[in-house]
């Protein structure tokens, strides 16, 4: 089973048995309240340096509250996995936070793709599919997953992947490394106080990263009764003993939206757009992040009740996201 | 093109009709998303829509809502909601008849770039978004459609960047010596002026038709390769009236995608 | 990436290209109405030979009804892939039906160990966990998966599995070969008549063994609309193109039980135990196979009503199975 | 062992204290789950069970229903139900501090035999029902605690047969060295007699503790190779009748699981 390939991209890989240690002395098995505040989850387990991943969509049950945390808290320097990713990673590099992408699909506008043409964003290329994929090996413990995507082609080149001969089959065959994430970071519908979440409709991997990540952090639009959690235990999506963080955050999507709950804010996301086009991201960032003191107080003082009620209204489609 | 038609109209109209009812076929984002809408309203109601976050054969919601690809309305009464690495596990089995895309540069074996201009990765020229899940659209679906503007500069010799796998290098078998699943392959490239195809042994684009009213050669003219033509290049008509009804009243009356025009 | 170790026991292999074709042109598209009887679906689509899967358990949801048809119909020489087995790999070895074994685990009782013993069933060593990440691997499309089970042991040895050097860490890792069975049996709670199919409460891989194997028939203890899927698509476990016959076949899971619908015949099993330990098997098959011309008879003339009824009313425990 | 309590009682009590409350346990078909129960009812009554088909953490109703592992008693309120590959992919990542199973037979080295006696793989002398999940469950959970009856043919020099990974040839690094997860391996054995450890050094079985009214010289005399023996060797009380109240009265009334005592 020889090498026929290596990628030249730099990726992040963890060996299974330090994961697995980490796994031992720092996922508490215990049962004890983890609700915080975002500003104590992202003071406490959002550092300098570290791997960030995120689940699921800027546009549809993305952790946007946790996102506004770490850049009000000037972090530096993360290393950004942008697998599915759209207006968070573009926000992320706009304020300075990232210094890294491992590239599924890059951002929202152009912002992020000038940071990087100006060589100030590094960055490695992969798909969504295989930084998912790359979760999943995480997730299993396994230091690697095979995959026939990627194969021939340049993507595959600046990536991490290697390509090996099947020794089963005898075929060339993509390798893609575990991929375990210093922090998740994945809004949920409905959590418990110990962590245990549940999340409605498709996604793009919610348990795959909560497994995966060192630290996870967990924002939840309710908080529900642990009893509830035991009444119908194939709507968990994460069990609780992955979890660090628990941030109780209505609307913490915003401005995407949480399906049957909420929808997007496409007034928003409008003022978003033009301010990026005229590269004024420094603006919106202001009125959004800096000069608030929290997810509460931007709700409360810059988009206001009457919105909010507004955006829970036109959730009027509700089949299947309970 | 009739004269009111835009860009974005024709490209979805003509790609609409090519997908087959009752097969499954995997939707990028925006337009691919229009024109499978569209082909379930007119000849493919159960046209089995997959996305790659897991929705599975959803009947979308109308208006068209341009963003919210996994929102309610577009994941409305699904077959099935599942994740991404489920989804992608059931393309590369081979249970996802089409793939259809978007992209911004093609060379003429299908391959396409979505990732940068310029010689050096870390300082590129101009960078683009990347895959996304293109590349693996391109790699396991039985055949993918590639849906694009027609523009000089996006028909390119050869492109600067493989993001998602064509032909490669056009050689016979080159895909299957990568290690992608045999039998698969770029399809169909649908524009806003012609479609194309690929002929089956030098894997080379082929123009297959025209819209009426314009010549092969006018559509050769604006692409900076020199595609195959075939014998009988087919006349396309512009999109009917009921396709336009259902775009412009139904679909996305707001025009966020149908409105779009080249930048050329 | 050097293959260190290979294991001696023979495995089924299908080239993924080959699976890939078959996928292609088996699994229809359509919405068709699948739903055949129990005899049909064994007649057109379980062939001597054939490598057979089976989910989740004897006691529970699993398939019987098709287990005694197959047995019925006389099928032979099947390679049977004994992953969380119990009765029906033991039935289909005492009925002649199968002459290889994928060992997950054995079966209930010691009729298959002597089978072994003398000769009369050849066999390969797995796990449970192996053999359902065997259908992972054949569910992904890929050849094989990685896994850090069976190292160092005697039941790698026996098994197809192969060690190599991970080409990232540089550690010893087990690969396991996928496997794309001929024929899935899936026993499921709920499923409409295109074959979109329901399972409630744990299991031990329905989704992988529908979507791995080349043939899938579903039994089901309820028909539904198939509005009804689409109004809660979460709930679907296997979508209908996986699936290629529906057998509506209420209690089709007996002796064992349906979570939440009814439970299992503790009477039936204490009989089967006993005609097991005397090895008399033929006389327990001749009673609830062969002199019986379907499951419906089955249930009518040697279980009965009463019976029938009293399981549903142990069958208490609703909560989450629905 | 009083007059009155069965092998199984005695085996099942001294399993279950070593759970700690508040701790992942892989639990096995069986004994062991009579075990996990018995300790949520003591000391652990927020034990997280976890079962191979992917119940996580449930609070199994009682009395215990024999076989039914999967069904609804004994999956009752649980934390999650999930399937096999997901719940030994937590298991591979380090996520389940013990996993607890019963075994055929196991040598000084703590590996175990659940497979065949003999040398003919093809033709065993004896056949045994195999891994099932064992073989993960030892290779992939932080402490293993095996629980097995205290008969000399279960306690050999070497296992016919090593169906699932103790401490291999016992060398220093071995299970690492054949790539099993780091600082895993079988941490008690637990008999109807005695408890055992494993020396750190040796990884050789080691006799920690007796059952009351026993002596080491009695327990290891029914053992076919000869184990070290603490320097202090605990005295371990028989079921108290808080143990046999709940097992007898609530756990198995019909004696299924609690019942059975050695053959030999």
């Amino acid at each position: 089973m020889d090498v026929l390939e290596s990628g030249v991209g730099e990726f992040r890989f963890t060996d299974p048995d330090e994961v697995r240690s980490w796994m031992r002395t720092h996922k508490g098995r215990e049962f004890v309240d983890k609700t915080v505040s975002e500003a104590e989850a992202v003071g406490r387990f959002v550092a300098d340096g570290d791997y960030v991943s995120f689940d699921f969509s800027s546009f549809t049950r993305g952790p946007l509250v946790l996102i506004r945390e770490i850049i009000r808290q000037g972090r530096r320097d993360l290393w950004y996995c942008a697998k599915f990713t759209l207006m968070e990673s573009t926000l992320l590099a706009a304020a300075g936070a990232c210094s890294r992408i491992d590239v599924g699909f890059m951002g929202l506008g152009d912002t992020l793709n000038r940071a990087v043409e100006e060589g100030k964003i590094k960055v490695s290329e992969w798909t969504n599919g295989t930084l998912t994929l790359r979760h999943l090996a995480g997730a299993m413990g396994v230091p690697f997953l095979p995959t026939r995507a990627l194969l021939g082609t340049d993507t595959l080149k600046y990536s991490g992947a290697k390509v090996v001969k099947d020794p089963f089959g005898g075929k060339p065959i993509a390798l893609v490394p575990a991929v375990n994430p210093d922090v998740g970071l994945i809004h949920v519908h409905q959590a418990d106080v110990y962590g245990n979440a549940r999340c409605f409709g498709p996604g793009v991997s919610p348990l795959e990263t909560a497994a995966a990540s060192k630290k996870v952090i967990i924002s939840t639009d309710e908080i529900i009764d642990h009893d509830d959690i035991r009444k119908d235990p194939a709507k968990t999506t994460i069990p609780y003993y992955m979890v660090d963080a628990v941030v109780y955050a209505p609307f913490g999507a915003y401005p995407g939206g949480l399906p049957g709950v909420y929808e997007m804010d496409f007034e928003h996301f409008a003022g978003y757009y033009a301010q990026e086009r005229q590269g004024n991201l420094k603006a919106y960032l202001d009125k959004y992040v800096y000069s608030v003191g929290s997810h509460l107080e931007m709700l409360e003082q810059r988009v206001g009740l009457a919105r909010l009620n507004d955006l829970r209204r036109r959730a009027t489609v509700k089949e299947g996201y309970r | 093109m009739t004269k009111d038609d835009t860009e974005a109209e024709v490209m979805i109209a003509l790609c609409a009709r090519l997908l087959e009812d009752q097969k499954t076929a995997f939707i990028g984002f925006g337009m691919p998303q229009v024109a499978a809408i569209l082909a379930q309203r007119i000849q493919a109601p159960q046209l089995v829509q997959v996305f790659e976050f897991g929705a599975i054969g959803p009947t979308p919601l109308t208006p068209f809502v341009r963003n919210t690809m996994g929102g309610p309305s577009n994941c409305y009464r699904s077959i099935a909601w599942t994740s991404m690495n489920q989804i992608f596990a059931q393309a590369q089995i081979g249970l996802m008849d089409y793939g259809v895309l978007g992209a911004t540069q093609i060379d003429i074996y299908g391959n396409v770039n979505s990732t940068m201009l310029g010689e050096d990765y870390q300082r590129p020229k101009k960078r683009f978004p990347g895959s996304g899940g293109a590349n693996e659209v391109a790699s396991y679906c039985w055949k993918t459609v590639i849906i694009m503007m027609h523009e000089k500069r996006r028909f390119v010799p050869r492109v600067d960047f493989v993001t998602s796998p064509g032909y490669l290098d056009g050689m016979p078998g080159a895909r299957e010596r990568a290690g992608l699943p045999a039998d698969t392959g770029p399809w169909r490239v649908v524009t806003s002026k012609a479609l194309f195809g690929f002929d089956e042994d030098s894997k080379k684009m082929t123009l297959l038709g025209v819209l009426r009213g314009l010549a092969p050669e006018q559509v050769v003219a604006e692409m900076d390769f020199k595609p195959l033509v075939a014998r009988r290049v087919e006349e396309l008509p512009p999109p009917t009236e009921q396709e336009l009804r259902i775009l412009r009243e139904e679909i996305d009356p707001a025009r966020t995608i149908i409105g779009r025009t080249a930048k050329a």
